[in-house]
């Protein structure tokens, strides 16, 4: 398999050197086109957005799925109790706690415009929503397990999921409605640099954050799960 | 034409709003939205079929037309082919849903949700035309699949049947992803027309046999094709009734599909001077996989196992008369697979039926405990004439297309192991009519029943 | 150098598939699994890569800059994705495997099935 | 090819190799966190930016968060079973 391999990638193009128009075409146009500096997320969202759209739904239908095949686990599980006081709040971990605590803002923040500004530079919706996760994640660290689960019920995780998911096909419909094409882009490019550039790219990287936010939560939060029926059970 | 875009995106779209409807959705309005959504799915691929009989038409999405002989964006290239098995994927999911809605009751939507990315992945791989967007949609098939076929976990079996199956289905997917790469690297290229422009543009050397190696075998893990076929009898026997509908009827024939996309619009003219040997190799695989299919079902007893090696077979059959690299062969192959996904699916609707009602899908288990069914045995019946391809059934006027093609390539021999799988897999069910709904033979409990998928989970 | 580039995405591969044939533990397998996949996405941003390009983001640079291809970019993100999700589904199951056979051996699963 | 891409490069090939030979799943979980580090280097010497980035998120945070979640999961249940074995 090794000699098949060499043989193969012996017939590819230097490293470096390689010359596909397809690529350099995508890059020039995509200031002149759309208005948006990223030429990775015109492209990931605009030439390539039905890409981008099987994408999504197939994180979508793995949330989905690890929900499925989580259930049975859920389900009247015989969970081993944790031991008493391993979880008596020490101070070392009281300060880890408020630091975590602290962090929540911040990273909120930093997710939110790693997503706004996804057409511009590097980021983008995917990124984004695994850093407004992990936001989600430092409230779980933060030592609340009790408020984490009442700060994101599953349910509303799958709603952030189904609306995220939805939002961007819905916005492809929406090109279909109005300029003729699915996945149309149907808002004007913009000015250069600007945030409101790029036509839907913004709109489809937000709808993606929120989309990614969704499904990540969902599967971290079955894998939690056991911690917080052992909570509950205590309680 | 938008409305290519549609058989997507209609599914996608009603898998989301259920989703996030979550479990206020009833019951009933979970069903009657998938439902709808699937006959959507088939009612729009059945137009575009009927559009495409006048030759293929390629929609760009969002509206990015080439520019100076340069695809931008990616299209779906619409051709009687795909446009017949994107309707048939569509029935086959409007017959599994409304299957599943009556054997099993559940509180939350998820069944649904994902019968319809499935067929959304499904119905994406029929149409596209773009070589990268096949691999998305492929890849969004497989991953409902792999989660459809564990969704009865409670029962173990399940877990291992699925386990196998996403490992090695993973794997053939990395085989793909490198496939895409090597001919990337090579073209610049990514919609298939260009693709197949690039190739041809030099001399076919390492890189465009190992690539197109790669693709292929990526696809046919899909398919079981042997020797890649151990995974699927384990994953079928555990899946839901209903769900093995889909995934015998339509699921393991677009894996032949997609090799026949990539190389009658990718690989053809480049390997053209190699198509001698690749025909030999194709046949060699598809006649192994036939008569260990046949052979193997007929060995079964456990009726979804049955089902599962006969699917293993005509996958072999569906692949002789795409190795005929004719245009006879793959009509041939087209028929063959629409009237047998209808034949099989028929068959597991029964099976379902059996399950359901006897708790039982052990051949030897039911011995005579169908006689009470006669309507579900006809069915069966019906099956097994249509495995057995006798003339008023649409696999009849497949095969013999398989075979006139054969005959024109100078392999008229195969045509013996064409006739070995219909015979064994025919025989095979009709060994289970007389012993289920005749009472010939003994009956035998090997274990315990199986639980029947209808009781709540 | 071209033969670094790509040999090092070829011995990922092989490296990550021999992990999964020999694998005794099914989380063992899943990453290894991990590994292979990354070799696809070294080979496509090799493949892309241009000497002397930049990252094709006109934030700071001239339109005119030499840039990198952004579709394996592309391409690769959406691989990164795809990698994350079938690894959630694969680690669902092995809890379930777990749960049910009180084993992560994949032979041991195997010889169960009787 | 650079002299940071040809250093990432055979750092990504040793790590790796180090992932799959380590067998045991905890510190695997490490060892692949690690190699998803290493692979966003690469990815920035390759000039790819945003699948750096979203590397780092997948590869080197997510993933081996989710691996260890499973690993632990398990242990619990192994627990469990053992708890009621001795009831």
């Amino acid at each position: 398999m090794a000699a098949l391999l060499a043989w193969a990638y012996s017939g590819l193009p230097a490293f470096g050197s390689f010359a596909g128009r397809y690529g350099q075409a995508l890059a020039r146009m995509t200031v002149p086109e759309r208005g948006a500096t990223s030429s990775v997320a015109v492209t990931t969202f605009d030439f390539r957005g039905l890409d981008t759209l099987g994408e999504e739904f197939i994180l979508f239908a793995a949330a989905v799925g690890v929900m499925v095949l989580l259930r049975a686990q859920r389900r009247g599980e015989q969970v081993a109790a944790e031991p008493a006081g391993a979880h008596r709040p020490t101070a070392r971990s009281r300060a880890l706690r408020s630091v975590a605590t602290a962090l929540v803002a911040p990273v909120l923040v930093l997710g939110a415009s790693v997503v706004a500004h996804g057409h511009l530079t590097p980021g983008g919706g995917f990124q984004g929503g695994v850093i407004l996760m992990s936001a989600f994640v430092l409230v779980y660290a933060g030592g609340a397990h009790l408020r984490a689960e009442r700060v994101r019920p599953l349910s509303a995780m799958e709603l952030a999921e189904g609306l995220g998911a939805g939002g961007f096909a819905l916005i492809g419909i929406g090109g279909l409605a109005l300029a003729g094409s699915f996945l149309e882009n149907f808002l004007g490019p913009g000015q250069k640099g600007s945030l409101l550039s790029g036509g839907d790219v913004p709109l489809l990287n937000a709808a993606v954050g929120l989309e990614v936010m969704g499904a990540l939560l969902v599967v971290l939060g079955e894998l939690l799960d056991q911690r917080f029926l052992v909570r509950r059970g205590r309680r | 034409m938008a409305l290519a875009a549609l058989p997507v995106a209609v599914p996608l779209l009603a898998a989301a709003a259920l989703t996030a409807v979550g479990m206020r959705a009833g019951r009933r309005m979970a069903v009657a939205s998938a439902l709808l959504a699937a006959l959507a799915v088939t009612v729009l691929s059945a137009t575009l079929l009927a559009r495409a009989a006048g030759g293929v038409s390629v929609h760009w999405f969002g509206g990015w037309e080439p520019r100076h002989g340069l695809a931008i964006g990616i299209d779906f290239a619409v051709d009687p082919f795909g446009a017949g098995l994107a309707t048939l994927v569509g029935i086959l999911v409007v017959a599994a849903t409304v299957v599943m809605s009556r054997y099993r009751e559940a509180d939350s939507p998820h069944f649904e949700v994902l019968l319809l990315l499935f067929c959304a992945g499904m119905a994406g791989l029929c149409l596209s035309g773009d070589v990268f967007d096949m691999f998305v949609f492929f890849e969004l098939m497989s991953v409902a699949a792999f989660a459809l076929a564990g969704y009865l976990i409670e029962e173990g079996e399940a877990v291992e049947g699925s386990l196998n199956f996403a490992i090695t289905n993973t794997i053939g997917s990395f085989l793909i992803l490198t496939g895409i790469a090597l001919v990337y690297g090579r073209t610049g290229a990514l919609n298939l027309a260009q693709v197949a422009h690039g190739l041809a543009a030099r001399p076919p050397d390492g890189l465009v046999a190992i690539a197109f190696a790669l693709l292929v075998c990526g696809f046919l893990v899909k398919a079981a094709i042997v020797p890649f076929h151990f995974w699927l009898a384990d994953a079928y026997a555990v899946a839901p009734t209903p769900v093995c509908l889909v995934f015998a009827g339509a699921m393991s024939e677009l894996g032949i599909y997609a090799v026949g996309r990539i190389w009658f619009d990718g690989f053809t003219e480049a390997l053209a001077a190699h198509a001698g040997s690749l025909r030999l190799v194709l046949v060699i695989a598809g006649c192994l996989t036939a008569v260990i299919g046949a052979l193997m079902a007929f060995l079964q007893d456990h009726l979804k196992r049955m089902l599962a090696f006969a699917t293993i077979a005509y996958a072999g059959v569906f692949l002789i008369g795409l190795a005929t690299l004719s245009a006879d062969g793959v009509a041939g192959s087209a028929l063959y697979i629409v009237a047998d996904g209808f034949g099989k699916a028929s068959l597991f609707v029964a099976v379902a039926i059996l399950q359901h009602r006897r708790a039982h899908v052990s051949e030897l288990a039911l011995t005579g405990r169908g006689r009470a069914l006669p309507f579900t045995g006809a069915v069966v019946l019906l099956g097994a004439l249509s495995f057995a391809a006798v003339p008023p059934f649409g696999t009849f006027l497949g095969k013999s297309l398989i075979e006139d093609a054969l005959g024109a390539t100078g392999y008229g021999w195969v045509t013996a192991v064409l006739l070995v799988a219909s015979a064994l897999t025919a025989a095979a069910v009709v060994r289970a009519i007389g012993r289920v709904f005749c009472g010939l033979g003994q009956a035998k409990f090997p274990g315990e029943p199986v639980r029947a998928e209808a009781q709540p989970a | 150098m071209s033969a670094l580039a790509y040999g090092v995405s070829a011995w990922l591969l092989l490296a990550g598939l021999y992990g999964v044939v020999s694998s005794r533990n099914l989380i063992h397998l899943i990453t290894c699994l991990l590994v292979a996949q990354s070799s696809t996405y070294v080979l496509l941003l090799a493949v892309g890569y241009r000497s002397g390009g930049t990252a094709p983001i006109y934030a700071d640079v001239p339109t005119s800059a030499r840039v990198v291809d952004p579709v394996v970019a592309t391409l690769a993100l959406t691989d990164v994705v795809v990698e994350a999700t079938v690894a959630a589904l694969l680690l669902s199951l092995a809890v379930q495997a777990h749960r049910r056979f009180g084993t992560l051996d994949p032979d041991e699963l195997g010889a169960l099935k009787g | 090819m650079t002299a940071v891409q040809a250093v990432a490069l055979l750092a990504v090939a040793a790590l790796g190799t180090g992932v799959v030979l380590v067998r045991d799943p905890a510190r695997q979980a490490l060892a692949s966190s690690v190699f998803g580090l290493a692979l966003a280097v690469l990815f920035l010497a390759f000039q790819a930016p945003d699948v750096a980035l979203s590397q780092i998120v997948v590869g080197a945070v997510a993933l081996p968060a989710m691996i260890l979640l499973t690993i632990r999961k398990v242990a619990r249940a192994r627990s469990a079973g053992e708890t009621e074995a001795r009831r």
